[in-house]
């Protein structure tokens, strides 16, 4: 079988990866892929410790899983949202590059 | 080390290449993109080795299906191919964040690796865990309140979107 | 007459902020209506006559009040905010008598004296003004802390306003001073407040804010909270003491806290003036005497040679100051400074005659001083300078203005027969039994006192007068004159016979040494010196 | 077959009234733009707006009153007891209560707003309450999934409103960078969740409390993240950067409404959530909170002094009330949670009846959102001048306001527990505060108007707002326990706030 | 202690002259109605002249006493009455009227209507636009009644209310012609340096009173003082220990002292002395009520008031002897040079005030209120007598301009050569007694160098009679030196202004008879000739001193005015026979002239010592250095200050509008908190 702590290393991973991803990169799409990327490291985290406490037999337990369902709808609406919202400020300043934002400051 | 162990260290590389792929992708964002299927599909796979079935289905046709086409309809909406890296300003900032990350990643991971037994998982899970059957009948139970509210959430994503990507209002 | 006796203090309190409100309503109402409000020249007699009315009540208060008896007079006690055990508790002893009735005798005056030099919104000014005495009096009447504490913070926005709208080129600057330098100390007070609060519920097991035991009211007030001299450091006296000792301090004002003051005075329109050091001022030094001495005795004696060390320092500072100003209500502000030095020197002399003289001083610096900023505000209504260079031989032209400058001017130098002397002499001799030497330096002070006054009167107002622009200038007209003469009046009363507000202040006077004496093992008795 | 369980629908009336409220708006815009005339008056886009505001007004009022019914009978219910999600217990109804109360005013404020911007929509109604919904879960519920699922749902609304104003650049920005950080701090908080559900094994408060003893450093990294993500919502310094920006970009109504609500219900959740499932604090989290406050305190109010656009000024001014906040929490006493509560009841009138002033004066589609184009609005405007005066002056803390007996129970909780060096940053920074309040009647009173065109009528809507938020001000400041006096007579706001935090002791 | 009898006759003789001056108070200072002349002067000189009556009548009453117990005493109310137990302070407004106060009202009212009725004509005569009539008479009144209460005090409180009342008359009558700075400027000088003697004075008033109330008979009352005074008599005086200087001192001595300087200020004594030669900026009736027979002689009247404090505190008298000598020398030295006639007497005032402080130091407390009488006398004449010569020239006051007025004022020559005689102390007038029994005194006193006191009494005696005749030759004789314009025009004043100056004239003539020494008596076979001694004795104390045989004293006599007659003759000799002599002279000693002629340059080194670096203290370091910069600049603006900048400068880039910047900051902060956690 997996193990799990090693299932938590690579969420571990994975998130710091998109962690590092939106700090860094200046495309707002691949910031909001990075997010995307951080909202799976937490997925599989809830996965993997699902896996961990499975519940008893007869009474299994997914609270992880069924996190992880509603995780996904949110992303989803979350980028649905997003790119909306880049799409607007596309239109008005035809750009998506997050160091261009700063009108608003200090 | 079990089969399925390999598999797992197999699809863990996997989504870290494509995850990397992903955000040092250092010219094109449909590429990135791409990369990006990778994670979410190995971590689909991955799933599946943590015994949770329906949720890797719906991971692989959510994100693989939808979100990332998402993704690519407004790149090419947009058609912004490309984005240089590293970035230009802040520099100091972003590297000590790179810098941070890496700190902060390598004290979870020692302190992940450090003790096992804290991880000490069974080795069979119950009857049906993770099965559509019992994930549906947990999710149309005790967490259809969520369900519902989800669905308000939806709702408010759809018209969000709508109001901010219409062309014009009115 | 019964009905008004059983509440007569909240009366008296409430009085000036109920024909505010009532004039703003009714002029909102006007406008709501189409009259365009009440038209202004109705809002002038009415204010003026709602706060005659209240000097009228006041003066019934003084009437009634009992001389012989100590303790507080006039109590009222219901509960206001049960949660934390604060009630609406007001009551007063001879000297916070002397200060409420103070107030309402200068707020009429300090109207009239702006009936016409107020000109821009004077609706707005008007309710400002009658709201700050509701909140003056409140303070002087509130013997629950909080209570106290709401009154105290709430009559800055007034006098804020009045000096930010009405006042001179630098208003803002000055208001915003006179603002946070309060601010400064009384958000501190408040949290010394809540620890002795605090105290006092873990030793009598009820919430209770009320300064002294409330009639019909089981809580132990916070006067008789035991605070320890030592522990935990935000829990001892010195530290509790500091708080309090620096929200007075600031208001009073004390050196080196004084530097709001000489801004906001000269700042502030002539009414604002008055207000400030005729009653402002003696929020400070009321606190002190109040709250600040008996709640932490040991403390206070401790602090005492500081305290009156930095008195000292403000008599001789301010006078010297005072000396090289050149423009008129800098002046006078900075001799503020040095006679609430006085003030504090006697308060701290800690006898009977030091406390009687620094109470009949506050009186009398708010009479004299209040009185010298009406008569520099008729001189600005004439000229619209303070500069001392731009006059010269005044009195020629304005013979009567000279004698009542000169006569008041006398007054706040300490001159026998006026009751700046009463209140120096008590002052003096106090300090002298518990300390010479500062009775020696203090004394100094009068002749300082008599040096820059004069030379400022001597510059004004004789020599030929060389300033074509003064030849023409009117004399005091009706108004003024009135105005004057009622300020005159007690300023000689005092001077003459004060003994019956010595006979009002000394039992509470009294009270208080036996207080401090009896909360503090550390001190001898005030008479055992020197 | 599955057992369908037994649940209680009663429970969910506000939430319901809500959801089904923004069904109404949406397709009541629907059918109203396709109609020419309703009841002989042409259809304009005004009306359209006049009418949707009201209807969503109407289901708020239901919602109002049925939370505060339901914080009336005092009794805690929760929706599924055999897996509850969602509790309705004195806390969560009254900050519902409070939550929908502020989002039907701040309704009520938008109507004439929406229609100078030209940006008067029913799609911005539904999302207002599409967004209270989620706050409503949020506050109730007692399981992180319902936890995130709620913050989320309010989040996602509310970066739509933040942009609502899409011809604007600014508006664009304060969408973006609402919806970046939020989300990137719900992805957060997230991973917290998930760290501490895979060291307890459970996602409900009670299990969360039950196993965090042998969750280990895991548990506590988890509890960190969570409460990093609490912390960008409440606007806590260093999380706090977003707020100024957003606020100054969002349309003036959107602020208003996500000021108030946003920060009751993320500070009521953070509350929940640490009351119900550590209880008593421990002294490492009270520690984290400490920190947090003081800095928050500091940075709000030092930053808030430089401020030249009253909006990014009362956006400071909220992270330093966030400040004063925290300090109540640190104490973690019945008396500070209280404090917390009644606090933030006066912070929802007091901000949003500053806000409202602001949106009073939009002009033209234009903010007036300068602090120098406040300059004499004591001539022009006296009585929206002396409602600014109000305001500055109860969020100043100065006695006699709301402001003042907020920060007034704060700091005797925080000195009753001996909390002193930060009560004594607290008035010390309150005091910085008062000068850049006061720096706004300044203006008005003592400056000579400039020739910033500012609206010179009002709307009823607003003027309703104004009076209601000045009332409440004055009431809660000079009779915060209510007195026989005859309107006010049972507004025991303390009493209130005291019985909603009753139950997590 | 004798327990006076009660009279309410008192309280009226102050209150007339009040009365009057409130009803011209507010007739000036408030109604500005132009009453008339004759109205005002009937008004203040009725007030004076009744009380003079008053005064009488209440002496009369006195005298109906027994010796022993001869005191009237009159309580009106309690002033300020405050305190409790050993510290209780009660000073009434009350009157004790005694011998001492008896003769000083009787001079202060009796010289005082006279020079009522001598202003009326004076004042009149002004050609000032605003001539300020009444308000002369509203201050005269006031200063008359301030006079009485200091006189008639019945303790130290009270009396300190008319020591400052006076004070403030004198102020306002100096600078009386306020549209003249240089007046305004005198009058404010005259009031701060009485200030500074004040000062003194409540020290050793509060030294008093503490040291009574430690031996816990509080009092302020000359009786009570009186009565308990032997309780603090042995009392000493430690300075405070950080001061390390081991030195005690006799409490008396002190509190002597402290009143001294009181006196000094107020009776021009070194080195307070430099305000009463300005205070003849002031008209010339105010110079001689205020500046020569009454005010000035306040500090006099005080020490004899305390005499038995005096008489227990010999090293304090030894200063005052002192004192009272050199001033007497230098003020004469002065007086020789000056050319203004009325700066000539203001120093020959200070100079005979020098001579009373003498008498009194060396405990002839009854020799100084003698001097005090028959000085009062011969000094108003003087003065009123000047003030006539200047009216006649018409407001010229430089003697240079004067001489051969012999032939021209035919009245006013006779009473001011009598005034003249009277002074120089030729036999039989009174001023010789007075000055004789002096320095009887300084020769018989137990002071430590009284033979020198003696010595310089004698010299002052040559030089006081060698400048007033200078000054009468000056003025009356020689040939006119006048302007032609006016030549013609000079005769004697009218009525108002020379009636009284007979009057004067008579008693500086015959008033030594009132307090004729014994020796003088004996050679005339009168039993205790010096009435006025006897009349005093029960309230003055006495000190042992050397006994005198007859003998001594008619030497002594015989030098006195073996030295007058010098100084007479040389002054003839000067400016009469050689008038060019002078000159010469001061060409010749020039320095000795120059200094003598700015009186020692005492103002200029008080202004350079004292009030200049005073006022640049003020200014430059505390005002605008400590005030405006460091407290104000630095502390208080600076922190306003601090707090911008440290938003301006530093909190604010990390605002800086950049969404990774944030985001920056949210990792450090989740990061120092879970570092936080789990450490």
């Amino acid at each position: 079988m997996v193990p799990i702590e090693h299932v938590i290393a690579l969420s571990a991973i994975l998130f710091t990866i998109g962690v590092v991803g939106v700090a860094m990169r200046r495309n707002l799409i691949i910031i909001l892929m990075s997010i995307e990327l951080m909202l799976n490291a937490a997925n599989l985290a809830f996965v993997g410790f699902n896996r961990m406490w499975p519940g008893t037999e007869g009474a299994p337990a997914v609270d992880g899983q069924i996190f992880v369902l509603i995780v996904i709808t949110v992303a989803a609406s979350e980028v649905a949202v997003g790119l909306g919202i880049f799409l607007s400020m596309f239109r008005n300043r035809d750009s998506v590059n997050v160091e261009e934002v700063n009108l608003l400051k200090w | 080390m079990s089969a399925q162990a390999v598999l797992f260290y197999i699809f863990g590389i996997l989504a870290i290449a494509g995850a990397i792929g992903m955000v040092l992708n250092l010219r094109n964002v449909v590429a990135s993109a791409m990369s990006l299927v990778v994670t979410m599909v190995a971590l689909g796979a991955v799933y599946v080795l943590l015994e949770a079935y329906l949720v890797a289905a719906i991971q692989i046709m959510v994100y693989g299906g939808a979100i990332v086409v998402l993704f690519l309809f407004v790149v090419m909406l947009l058609n912004l191919a490309t984005d240089e890296f590293p970035p230009g300003g802040q520099k100091f900032i972003k590297f000590s964040i790179g810098l941070a990350g890496v700190v902060i990643l390598g004290q979870v991971l020692s302190a992940i690796i450090g003790n096992p037994s804290a991880f000490a998982a069974p080795e069979t899970v119950p009857d049906g865990f993770g099965g559509y059957r019992q994930v549906g009948a947990a999710l149309y139970t005790d967490y259809v309140l969520l369900v519902e509210m989800s669905s308000l959430m939806l709702l408010a994503a759809i018209v969000g979107a709508l109001i901010l990507a219409k062309r014009k209002i009115g | 007459m019964g009905g008004i006796d059983e509440h007569l203090l909240t009366v008296v309190t409430f009085f000036p902020l109920v024909v505010a409100l009532g004039l703003m309503a009714t002029s909102v109402l006007g406008s709501a209506l189409g009259a365009d409000g009440m038209p202004d020249k109705l809002w002038k007699p009415v204010a003026l006559a709602g706060s005659l009315l209240t000097f009228l009540l006041s003066l019934r208060l003084y009437a009634t009040f009992d001389p012989q008896r100590t303790g507080f007079q006039f109590t009222e006690h219901t509960p206001w905010i049960g949660e934390y055990g604060i009630n609406y508790f007001v009551g007063i002893d001879g000297i916070s008598l002397l200060l409420v009735v103070l107030t309402t005798f200068l707020m009429p005056i300090v109207l009239l004296a702006s009936w016409n030099d107020i000109s821009k919104s004077v609706k707005t000014y008007l309710f400002f003004m009658l709201a700050l005495e509701t909140g003056m009096l409140g303070a002087f009447v509130s013997l629950n802390l909080f209570q106290f504490y709401v009154f105290w913070e709430a009559m800055l926005i007034p006098m804020y306003f009045i000096i930010g709208i009405w006042g001179g080129a630098r208003r803002i600057y000055a208001a915003m001073k006179f603002f946070l330098f309060t601010m400064v100390g009384s958000l501190l007070m408040l949290l010394a407040m809540l620890v002795v609060y605090y105290m006092n519920l873990e030793q009598t097991g009820v919430l209770n804010f009320d300064f002294v035991t409330g009639p019909g009211s089981v809580a132990v007030g916070l006067l008789d909270t035991v605070v320890p001299t030592d522990g935990v450091w935000w829990k001892s006296q010195t530290w509790l003491f500091f708080a309090f000792a620096l929200a007075f301090a600031i208001k009073v004002p004390m050196f080196p806290l004084h530097t709001w003051l000489p801004d906001a005075h000269v700042e502030a329109p002539t009414a604002g003036s008055v207000v400030l050091a005729g009653v402002l001022l003696k929020m400070g030094t009321y606190g002190f005497l109040r709250f600040a001495l008996p709640m932490f005795p040991t403390a206070a004696i401790a602090f005492t040679p500081w305290l009156m060390g930095l008195a000292l320092v403000g008599i001789v500072y301010g006078s010297l100051v005072a000396m090289v100003q050149s423009d008129i209500k800098k002046l006078v502000a900075y001799s503020s400074v040095a006679h609430l030095g006085f003030v504090m020197l006697g308060m701290f002399a800690l006898n009977v005659h030091g406390l009687n003289g620094s109470v009949l001083q506050m009186i009398n610096h708010g009479l004299s001083t209040g009185a010298l900023f009406l008569l520099v505000g008729m001189l600005y209504e004439r000229r619209h300078t303070r500069e001392i260079s731009q006059f010269g031989g005044i009195a020629k032209p304005m013979p009567v203005f000279a004698a009542f400058f000169g006569l008041v001017t006398m007054s706040s130098i300490g001159l026998p027969m006026l009751n700046g002397f009463v209140g120096e002499f008590l002052i003096l001799l106090g300090t002298f039994l518990v300390n010479p030497w500062a009775a020696v330096i203090a004394t100094s002070g009068v002749v300082l006192a008599a040096a820059y006054m004069l030379w400022m009167y001597r510059r004004v107002m004789f020599g030929p007068v060389e300033n074509e622009e003064n030849r023409g200038l009117m004399d005091l007209g009706v108004r003024e004159k009135v105005v004057m003469v009622a300020m005159v009046l007690p300023i000689i009363w005092i001077g003459v016979y004060p003994n019956p507000l010595l006979r009002r202040i000394e039992p509470s006077v009294i009270e208080l040494i036996r207080v401090v004496e009896a909360r503090s093992p550390s001190v001898q008795g005030p008479e055992e010196q020197p | 077959m599955i057992p369908a369980p037994e649940i209680n629908i009663s429970v969910l009336a506000p939430i319901a009234f809500v959801g089904i409220g923004a069904m109404f708006v949406l397709m009541g815009e629907v059918f109203l733009s396709r109609a020419q005339t309703v009841m002989g008056r042409e259809v304009t886009e005004s009306f359209i707006g006049t009418v949707l505001a009201i209807t969503s007004m109407f289901f708020l009022l239901l919602t109002t009153y049925a939370a505060a019914v339901a914080f009336g009978t005092g009794d805690t219910e929760t929706f599924n007891p055999s897996h509850a999600m969602y509790q309705l217990d004195a806390f969560s109804s009254l900050i519902t209560a409070v939550v929908a109360f502020s989002a039907l005013l701040s309704c009520a404020l938008s109507i004439a707003y929406l229609a100078e911007l030209r940006i008067n929509h029913g799609e911005y109604y539904a999302l207002l309450l599409l967004s209270t919904s989620g706050m409503m879960l949020m506050v109730a519920a007692i399981d992180m999934i319902a936890v995130f699922l709620g913050l989320e749902l309010m989040s996602i609304p509310i970066y739509v409103l933040a942009g609502f104003d899409r011809r604007k650049l600014r508006s664009n920005e304060s969408a973006l960078k609402y919806f970046l950080i939020g989300s990137f701090a719900s992805a957060i908080m997230l991973y917290g969740m998930a760290l501490l559900y895979g060291s307890t094994g459970s996602t409900s408060f009670a299990g969360i409390g039950a196993g965090f003893e042998r969750a280990g450093s895991m548990g506590l990294i988890g509890l960190g993240l969570v409460v990093v993500g609490f912390a960008f919502k409440i606007s806590s310094v260093p999380f706090h950067q977003w707020t100024p920006d957003v606020y100054e970009g969002a349309p003036t109504t959107a602020t208003a409404f996500m000021s108030v609500t946003v920060k009751v219900s993320a500070f009521a959740a953070l509350v929940r959530f640490l009351a119900m499932t550590f209880g008593p604090l421990d002294e490492s989290i009270a520690g984290v909170i400490w920190g947090l406050a003081a800095l928050t305190i500091v940075v709000g109010n030092v930053m808030a002094v430089i401020q030249e656009n009253v909006k990014r000024l009362l956006a400071y001014s909220s992270i330093a009330h966030a400040g004063y906040l925290l300090v109540g929490l640190v104490t973690g006493t019945i008396q500070g949670y209280s404090a917390m509560v009644f606090y933030l009841i006066a912070y929802t009138f007091m901000t949003l009846g500053a806000f409202g002033v602001v949106v009073a004066l939009a002009n033209r589609g234009q903010d007036c959102d300068r602090i120098e184009s406040f300059a004499g609005l004591a001539q022009t405007r006296p009585g929206l001048a002396a409602l600014m005066t109000l305001f500055m002056v109860s969020l100043a803390g100065i006695p006699g306001t709301a402001g003042f007996i907020g920060k007034f129970t704060i700091f005797a909780a925080a000195i009753n527990e001996g909390v002193v060096v930060l009560s004594v940053v607290g008035v010390l920074m309150s005091v910085v505060s008062v000068y850049y309040y006061l720096r706004v009647p300044v203006l008005m009173y003592m400056r000579e108007p400039g020739d910033d065109g500012h609206r010179l009528e009002i709307s009823s809507g607003e003027g309703a707002v104004l009076v209601i938020c000045a009332a409440a001000v004055i009431v809660m400041g000079v009779f915060p326990n209510g007195v026989e006096i005859w309107p006010i007579q049972s507004l025991h706001v303390l009493d209130w706030a005291r019985e909603s935090v009753a139950l997590f002791f | 202690m004798v327990n006076g009898v009660e009279s309410n006759l008192l309280h009226w003789i102050p209150l007339l002259p009040l009365t009057a001056a409130v009803y011209h108070g507010v007739m000036v200072g408030l109604v500005r109605r132009q009453t008339r002349q004759t109205l005002v002067s009937l008004v203040s000189c009725g007030a004076v002249i009744l009380a003079f009556v008053l005064s009488f009548a209440a002496l009369l009453d006195l005298l109906d006493q027994p010796v022993s117990s001869r005191l009237l005493v009159d309580n009106v109310y309690t002033w300020i009455g405050a305190g409790i137990g050993t510290s209780a302070l009660s000073a009434e407004v009350a009157f004790r009227l005694d011998p001492l106060s008896a003769v000083m009202i009787l001079v202060v009212t009796g010289v005082g209507s006279l020079i009522h009725i001598y202003s009326i004509g004076y004042m009149d005569d002004d050609h000032r636009e605003d001539k300020g009539f009444q308000r002369f008479f509203c201050y005269l009144n006031l200063f008359t009644f301030s006079m009485l209460i200091l006189v008639l005090a019945d303790n130290l409180v009270l009396m300190f209310l008319g020591w400052e009342g006076v004070g403030l008359c004198s102020y306002l009558l100096i600078g009386f012609w306020y549209s003249d700075r240089f007046n305004a400027y005198c009058g404010s000088k005259a009031f701060i340096v009485n200030r500074i003697g004040d000062f003194g004075f409540l020290i050793g008033l509060f030294l008093l009173f503490g040291a009574l109330a430690k031996a816990g008979h509080p009092a302020v009352s000359f009786a009570g003082i009186e009565q308990h005074f032997s309780s603090i008599v042995d009392m000493t005086l430690i300075l405070p220990a950080w001061l390390h200087v081991e030195w005690e001192w006799r409490l008396v001595n002190v509190i002597g002292l402290c009143f001294f300087v009181g006196a000094c200020g107020k009776s021009a004594q070194l080195p307070l002395y430099v305000w009463l030669p300005d205070a003849m900026a002031g008209p010339t009736p105010v110079s001689a009520l205020i500046h020569a027979a009454t005010m000035v002689t306040a500090g006099i009247y005080m020490i004899c008031r305390m005499s038995f404090l005096y008489a227990a505190a010999p090293e304090a008298s030894a200063v005052i002897a002192w004192t009272g000598g050199i001033t007497a020398l230098v003020a004469a030295t002065i007086a020789i040079t000056q050319t203004d006639i009325k700066k000539v007497l203001a120093y020959s005032t200070v100079s005979q005030l020098g001579y009373m402080f003498l008498a009194a130091g060396c405990g002839g407390f009854s020799a100084a209120i003698f001097h005090l009488g028959t000085h009062a006398f011969f000094k108003a004449l003087l003065f009123l007598g000047a003030g006539a010569v200047i009216l006649a020239m018409h407001h010229e006051q430089d003697m240079g301009k004067m001489g051969g007025l012999w032939s021209r004022l035919r009245a006013t020559r006779w009473v001011f050569l009598i005034g003249v005689l009277a002074i120089a102390g030729v036999p039989g007038l009174s001023g010789f007694f007075s000055k004789d029994e002096i320095l009887v005194a300084a020769y018989a006193a137990e002071v430590p160098g009284h033979m020198w006191l003696y010595a310089i009494g004698l010299l002052t005696a040559g030089i006081t009679s060698f400048y007033m005749f200078r000054l009468f030759f000056r003025v009356f004789l020689g040939e006119c030196r006048a302007p032609i314009a006016i030549r013609d025009h000079i005769a004697d004043p009218g009525g108002f202004v020379v009636n009284p100056l007979w009057v004067l004239a008579f008693f500086s003539a015959v008033g030594g008879y009132f307090g004729l020494p014994q020796v003088w008596g004996d050679l005339i076979e009168i039993e205790n000739s010096n009435s006025l001694a006897n009349f005093l004795t029960p309230v003055l104390a006495t000190t042992e001193a050397h006994q005198l045989d007859h003998s001594t004293e008619y030497w002594m006599a015989l030098s006195a005015v073996g030295i007058a007659a010098a100084g007479a003759g040389l002054a003839w000799i000067l400016y009469v026979k050689r008038p060019e002599l002078p000159t010469r002279l001061a060409a010749q000693m020039s320095t000795v002239y120059r200094t003598l002629l700015n009186k020692y340059y005492v103002d200029e080194i008080y202004d350079a010592v004292f009030v200049r670096p005073l006022v640049w203290i003020s200014d430059r370091v505390l005002f605008r250095t400590v005030d405006v910069g460091l407290i104000d600049g630095l502390a208080i603006n600076g922190t306003a200050n601090a707090v911008r900048s440290l938003a301006a400068n530093g909190l604010k880039y990390a605002h800086s509008g950049l969404a990774q910047t944030y985001v920056f900051f949210m990792i450090a902060g989740a990061g120092a908190i879970i570092m936080y956690l789990v450490r």
